[in-house]
């Protein structure tokens, strides 16, 4: 669904990315770890045209032919416009706009009053949360509310691709279960999904392939399971050990 | 005595309203003080004029004539509002600026356009034809002028249309949602120059509509848009972040300086506005109609 | 001579006015519609107390001062809990209140028909050394606590406050020091023209101190002390341009605001670190 | 007595009881766990403690001494510290000045000394910005000192706002989920820097966290909140124990590498 | 040879048409006067300065002349600048020939004359009490409402001495309005005019000011006459787009169109520009006279010559009047004003008038 090849990326004089190249397949989770400043929201941005590149390309493909695959434009609104939506970092709610807007402001590029209904309908389905805080201003809900609410933004554009930027960041251990089975079923429902995952446990158990970043370069790859057992990734990524 | 003193101070109010709803859609929407509004609506005043003197020879119905004006400054407004984001506020988007800079590029905008008309038509200043006959109707016993009565009608048509596209159209929630962030915003699919554009537009086209009833009622001259002083203080007394708290702070604005001018005189007036207007602020520090929202740590 | 002189005493009274501006929206980032107003009220107090009541120079400079910082503080006390875009209202109120006063209070000030024949005190020399210490001060305070302080509350008042910070009494302390500034520039300037009006002092003062602010760079003190020379000397150089001279200056305050955003400066400030820094990297370059 | 004794927070928003009637306490040298689910009112407990909203009811004794109702810069002042879970670093200032900022309002220069360029105020400057450097190098960020914050990673800026609450000279330390965004090994390294610190100063912390490794590690005592109440309270172990935290919060245990 | 003559006007800002009409006035006349071989073969030359209305740039414009040689100055139209230089250019020693009408421009607070200015049209003293005079002498109204800017140097000036007269002349004022700068809305201060039962409306003020007046007194009903300053000269008529509105308004302008002195300047100007020449331009050739009459009377072409000549001026004929100015006070003595009354947007000319007082 996504190809990237040798990607360059520097805010001035710091070197984010230097030559990543991986490959997203349609329908998978891709996990991403790697410790702090190792370019991974910088990755993401890449992605979403919000951070130009120096060098490399980035391909969307939806894996009907060969040739089909195209140049994903640089304009971040274009790219959501293909279906390849990221849900940020750190939420950025909209914090003047209560929960609905917020929620509306995801479905921008969806045309059909219909389906914006149901989606809205599904998002309330699954975080109840949202619904009864649907008229608060979005800047103050509480973090975890807030990150539900990115999630739901996010979905609610009805992406092909879903590039999610620590999506379980300061959710209650309940929770962060239940956005990894979000995750989960939404890629069983045809969507690719790039995850950013500290918590690299959960995010290897569900990636179908997943790669290792480190200092802005690939420096591994596999399937997530697998890696999920190799030793040089307990060691630097896991903790070691298992967490709670 | 009264009558006539509270009517006057809406009349007056709702020339302040008109502006204020332009500019406070701005302050409102993008946080900034746009004074190149007061610029925008000089510009479109002049437009509205040399419209009206060429139109003049082709259309015989004054109320034709005067609708051909009020589209031809809205227009213009709207075109001008459009180059001023173009050349003023697009780049410091770019830059992620803070909103000082904003307010400073507009204010210079403000200043060039005022100049640029006055190297265009000189400092004198000109009179729009009659568009009505009768200049006063007698209302409540008292003598209102038609113009006033216009513009009453035309501010409150324009929050309503306002309060429409904000709340009630995607555009509107866009614009919104634009001045929070304008990197989240384009994850969403939504173009921020377009959206940042459209809100000026809006704002061009009310400053258009503006500039034609302040030239009617006071002449023109190319420091006609300093009055937007005016719609920066109503805005902010109707309440940061609400659009007809600005037009109630403008007629309010407007009563409150006719009962002064009435009761101390014009001189003393400014004095006895500032002591109500930081009374008021202590009494009710969210403005008059904006909603107090705990910041959240 | 005399034209350079004009020039450069001029500058040197904007400047004191300016870096007034660079306190309190530079550092703190509160925005001042009505620092003319305290211009005037240094002005008109020192020049009232030497005509009208033979007061002599020292101590009606002094007062006028003083008088400055008390309105100053009358407007600070009750704004610094507000919402910061008040301030901007409360001071615009503020400035045109200050100028009815001085136009109704004809048999003090002269109204409208302004005061005139004030002593002329103001020298090349005596601009040049308040120059100097104000500067002097200003600098001393940027790199001190208040300063750093003062742009936390700007960056985050919340966080600010949170990091035991008083930020009401920070703001108002900002404020009078701003306020005395602005006041010993209107003391030069009235000292200077011999003649003062009320009309002179007006909202669009503070604008162009702020744009002037602004074009030197975010919080580069050097930068606002280039771009109140630049800005200030500019129209002179651009009188050939006669009706077009305005026009040009917008389009160049423009043209720096949105193509160099972060001002002349940017954030750097002048200093023998940065220039010996300059020098070495332009060594570096050098093949 | 305890260093810190909270009694009957209570507060509501609108219609909404963000916290109710909750009460704690914390002696010097402990670190006090709170978790709980999303939105329970850890943070506007918080919030609450440090002054950010007036209290609706409720006591905060810090040593004795009351502190609801005060400012909330004399609150830190009296000894509270604190990080935000959203972070709030001074975006116009250098890592360092961020850091000096904190530790500014005890510097006791005045204007006069300023001015006159006098002792205190040169001594209290080099002071000030050798204890900062200090407390910089303590969480590993003395490489970053003239960096903008916002340049930093995410993970970093956290550190950052501890450095920088540690300056307030805290007696209490309130740490809002500073381990989110730091990845399992690098959440290890911060169980080991707080228990450092404690060792060091001697305060009492008192941290939220979802990630339960360091609540468990870490606290000697854990709070549970659940709708602003209380639900639970105890050591470690018996909150693990504990059915209906491990309902409403934690969740079924799920293994990993052992499939 | 060169002679610099220094012209210091508003080029930009508000006030620019005044400036613009001035520096047209003066160099219709320096043309005049090079065409005709110039002052002893040497040519005049006009370096305008732009003053923004505005004192500092005045002075710095005033400098900057003096530097470069100029030894006459046609000076600012305001008072205000002109009391900025009033010290100055007693330093400096370059006369200043302006229509600065607040007498303390030309007479210092010692009594004395301002060593270098030099007023050239009647003083806002005189002219008032030519309106107040006529006000109560010819039309025999004597319940006067006033309303001025109080923000306004000129206006306020104009208003004084105005007030004044009436009281000693035993008339009354039935009411005192004022507003400030950037009013726009008179109604009510009108409306009490109104009230108090004034026959007739002082209001000393700005052609722009005017209008507005003008239309509101019909909004509020305000029938009584309007005396006007000099402002209400055209074109203001053809600005009140009502003409019934333009009605029952006395003024008193510097020349009349029928003066047979203008003609030339007028057809001079009119062919130039394309438009009629309003009062300003007559007043800025007027100045320049005054200069080479002051070069005559004083024997040379310095700026202490031109200083020495001007108070010896005597009975010189302009476009606007017979020009004398008092050596005591610098200012020109007996000056009359033609007066007009403005009936349904036109001018009805009523011949000169000056008050028996200012006769000597
Ligand atoms: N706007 C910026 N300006 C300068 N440097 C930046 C900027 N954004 C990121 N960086 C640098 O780029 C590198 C990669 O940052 P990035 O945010 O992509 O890391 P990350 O893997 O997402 O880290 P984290 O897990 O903490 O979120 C870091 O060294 C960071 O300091
Ligand atoms: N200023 C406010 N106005 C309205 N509601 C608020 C405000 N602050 C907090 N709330 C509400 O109070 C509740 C408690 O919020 P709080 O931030 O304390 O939760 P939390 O326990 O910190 O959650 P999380 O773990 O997700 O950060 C939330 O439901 C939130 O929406
Ligand atoms: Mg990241
Ligand atoms: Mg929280």
């Amino acid at each position: 669904m996504l190809r990237i090849e040798d990607l360059w990326v520097s805010y001035g004089h710091v070197q984010a990315l230097s030559g990543v190249s991986l490959e997203v397949k349609r329908g998978s989770i891709v996990s991403i770890i790697g410790s702090n400043g190792a370019g991974k929201s910088t990755l993401l941005n890449t992605i979403s045209g919000l951070v130009k590149q120096e060098r490399g390309k980035i391909f969307l493909w939806d894996g009907t032919g060969p040739d089909t695959a195209k140049l994903l434009p640089r304009e971040p609104y274009r790219v959501v416009k293909l279906g390849v939506v990221q849900v940020p970092e750190g939420r950025q709610v909209f914090a003047g706009l209560t929960v609905r807007e917020n929620l509306m402001a995801g479905a921008y590029t969806v045309n059909d009053a219909g389906r914006v209904r149901r989606n809205l309908d599904r998002m309330f389905e699954m975080y109840p949360i949202l619904k009864e805080r649907a008229r608060q201003q979005a800047g103050t809900l509480s973090g975890g509310e807030q990150q539900m609410l990115a999630i739901c933004r996010g979905l609610m554009a009805e992406p092909k691709v879903l590039l999610l930027d620590e999506p379980s960041l300061g959710l209650a251990p309940i929770i962060v279960k239940g956005v990894f089975d979000t995750v989960r079923r939404i890629r069983d429902e045809g969507i690719t999904v790039v995850l950013v995952e500290q918590n690299a446990n959960q995010a290897l158990a569900i990636a179908d392939y997943a790669y290792v970043l480190e200092n802005g370069r690939v420096v591994l790859e596999g399937a997530g399971r697998s890696l999920l057992c190799d030793p040089a990734v307990k060691d630097a990524y896991l903790g070691g050990a298992q967490e709670a | 005595m009264l009558v006539q003193n509270i009517l006057n101070g809406i009349s007056l109010g709702s020339v302040y309203a008109l502006i204020a709803v332009g500019f406070a859609l701005i302050f409102n929407v993008l946080k900034f003080s746009n004074f190149s509004q007061g610029g925008v609506m000089t510009v479109t005043a002049y437009a509205g004029y040399v419209a009206s003197r060429y139109l003049s020879e082709h259309l015989d119905s004054s109320l034709v004539l005067f609708s051909a004006v009020l589209a031809a400054a809205a227009l213009s407004g709207a075109l001008i509002a459009a180059a001023v984001e173009r050349l003023a506020f697009r780049r410091l988007r770019r830059t992620k600026s803070e909103p000082v800079y904003y307010f400073i590029s507009s204010i210079t905008m403000g200043i060039l356009l005022e100049n640029l008309i006055t190297i265009y038509a000189s400092s004198n200043f000109y009179s729009y034809p009659r568009f009505f006959t009768t200049s006063a109707v007698p209302l409540f016993g008292v003598n209102v002028a038609v113009t006033d009565m216009m513009m009453f009608a035309l501010s409150i048509t324009a929050l309503l249309a306002l309060l429409f596209i904000l709340y009630r159209t995607k555009i509107g929630l866009g614009i919104r949602a634009a001045c929070f962030d304008v990197n989240t915003v384009q994850l969403m699919g939504m173009n921020p120059d377009f959206l940042v554009t459209m809100a000026l537009m809006i704002s061009g086209t009310l400053g258009g509509v503006s500039g034609v009833f302040l030239g009617m009622n006071y002449t023109l001259y190319p420091q006609l848009g300093q009055m937007v002083v005016k719609g920066f203080v109503a805005s902010v007394l109707g309440g940061l972040g609400s659009i007809h708290g600005a037009v109630i702070g403008a007629v309010l604005l407007g009563v409150l300086e006719i009962f002064f001018i009435s009761w101390v005189g014009a001189g003393w007036a400014p004095v006895f506005i500032f002591v109500v207007m930081l009374a008021f602020l202590l009494v009710r520090p969210r403005g008059i109609a904006g909603v107090i929202v705990q910041e959240k740590a | 001579m005399d034209y350079f002189i004009s020039t450069v005493i001029f500058t040197g009274i904007a400047l004191i006015g300016v870096l007034g501006v660079y306190l309190i929206t530079g550092l703190t980032g509160l925005f001042s519609l009505g620092q003319a107003a305290f211009m005037a009220i240094g002005g008109y107090v020192s020049a009232v107390l030497i005509r009208n009541y033979s007061v002599p120079v020292v101590p009606a400079v002094a007062l006028a001062i003083a008088a400055a910082m008390l309105a100053a503080l009358l407007v600070g006390l009750p704004t610094v809990r507000l919402r910061r875009d008040y301030i901007s209202l409360v001071t615009l109120g503020f400035g045109e209140a200050i100028v009815a006063l001085l136009n109704n209070s004809a048999n003090i000030t002269g109204g409208a028909m302004g005061i005139s024949g004030i002593p002329q005190l103001t020298t090349l020399p005596v601009v040049l050394a308040s120059v100097a210490v104000c500067l002097a001060l200003v600098i001393l305070y940027k790199n001190s606590k208040y300063g750093r302080q003062c742009l936390a509350l700007r960056s985050d008042e919340l966080a600010a406050k949170s990091m035991g910070i008083n930020v009401y009494r920070l703001k108002l302390v900002t404020f009078l020091f701003a306020g005395a500034l602005t006041g010993y520039s209107g003391v030069l300037f009235g000292f200077y023209t011999t003649y003062l009006e009320p009309a002179a002092f007006n909202w669009i003062i503070s604008a162009e101190w702020t744009i002037i602010v602004f074009v030197g760079g975010v919080n580069s003190l050097t930068g606002t002390v280039l771009a109140t020379i630049l800005l200030t000397g500019l129209p002179e150089f651009l009188r050939f341009a006669s009706e077009w001279r305005v026009a040009i200056y917008c389009v160049i305050v423009l043209l720096i605001v949105n193509y160099r955003t972060a001002g002349i400066m940017g954030e750097h400030e002048l200093s023998p670190k940065s220039v010996r820094r300059l020098l070495s990297r332009m060594k570096g370059v050098r093949p | 007595m305890s260093l810190l004794e909270v009694r009957g927070l209570t507060k509501s928003f609108g219609g909404v009881r963000a916290v109710d009637d909750f009460s704690f306490s914390a002696e010097k040298g402990e670190i006090v766990g709170i978790i709980g689910p999303n939105g329970a009112g850890k943070t506007t407990a918080f919030n609450l403690i440090t002054g950010v909203y007036p209290l609706d009811k409720g006591s905060i004794l810090l040593e004795g001494a009351e502190l609801a109702g005060k400012e909330q810069f004399e609150i830190t002042r009296s000894g509270i510290g604190r990080t935000f879970q959203n972070i709030r670093l001074f975006r116009g200032l250098s890592v360092l000045e961020n850091v000096m900022t904190a530790a500014d309002p005890y510097s006791e220069y005045g204007l006069l000394s300023l001015f006159t360029f006098g002792a205190a105020f040169r001594g209290r400057e080099r002071e000030v910005r050798s204890t900062a450097r200090e407390y910089l190098s303590l969480v590993g960020l003395d490489r970053y000192a003239d960096e903008k914050p916002s340049n930093l990673p995410y993970g970093l800026q956290r550190k950052l706002e501890i450095a920088r609450a540690l300056a307030t000279g805290p007696k209490v330390l309130l740490l809002d989920e500073p381990a989110a965004g730091l990845n399992p090994s690098e959440v290890r390294e911060f169980i080991g820097l707080v228990g450092d610190l404690r060792e060091r100063f001697g305060f009492a912390v008192l941290v939220i966290e979802h990630r339960m490794e360091v609540i468990m590690t870490l606290s000697s005592c854990i709070y549970v909140l659940n709708f602003g109440k209380l639900l639970a309270s105890g050591t470690p172990a018996e909150i693990r124990a504990n059915k209906e935290v491990t309902e409403a919060y934690i969740g079924k245990e799920d293994g990993s590498c052992s499939v | 040879k060169e002679i610099l003559i220094g012209n210091m006007q508003d080029i930009s800002g508000p006030t620019s048409v005044w400036g613009n009409a001035v520096t047209r006035g003066a160099e219709i006349a320096i043309e005049k006067i090079n065409a005709a071989g110039g002052i002893d073969g040497a040519m005049l030359k006009l370096v305008t300065m732009d003053t923004k209305a505005n004192v500092q740039e005045a002075i710095k414009g005033y400098n900057s002349l003096v530097s470069s040689g100029a030894v006459a100055v046609v000076g600012p139209p305001v008072s205000n600048i002109g009391l900025a230089l009033a010290p100055i250019a007693g330093k400096a020693g370059v006369p200043v020939v302006g229509s600065f009408i607040d007498p303390r421009v030309t007479v210092g607070e010692d009594g004395k004359p301002q060593a270098a200015m030099f007023l050239m049209q009647p003083s806002s003293v005189q002219y008032s009490e030519i309106m107040a005079s006529y006000t109560i002498d010819v039309l025999g109204l004597r319940k006067v409402g006033v309303l001025y800017d109080q923000s306004n140097a000129f206006a306020v000036s104009l208003m004084k001495p105005y007030v004044e007269y009436i009281k000693a002349a035993g008339g009354e004022i039935a009411s005192e309005q004022v507003y400030t700068k950037g009013d726009k809305d008179f109604k009510t201060q009108l409306a009490k005019i109104r009230e108090a039962g004034a026959d007739c409306l002082y209001f000393p003020n700005y052609i722009q000011e005017a209008v507005l007046v003008t239309n509101q007194r019909k909004q509020v009903g305000l029938d009584i006459p309007i005396i006007g300053g000099l402002d209400f000269a055209p074109p203001f008529a053809s600005l009140v787009n009502d003409p019934e509105a333009a009605d029952n308004i006395y003024l008193a302008n510097n020349f009349s169109e029928k003066e047979p002195q203008l003609k030339e300047v007028w057809d001079i100007y009119k062919g130039k520009y394309g438009e009629n020449p309003v009062n300003k331009v007559f007043l800025g050739y007027d100045k320049i006279l005054l200069i080479r009459e002051a070069m005559k009377l004083g024997g040379g072409t310095s700026a202490a010559q031109v200083m020495a000549g001007m108070p010896q001026v005597k009975d010189l004929q302009g476009t606007t009047g017979v020009l004398t100015i008092s050596p005591e006070t610098h200012q020109p003595v007996g000056l009359s004003m033609v007066m007009y009354k403005i009936e349904k947007g036109a001018y009805a000319e009523l011949g000169r008038y000056v008050p028996e007082k200012h006769k000597k």
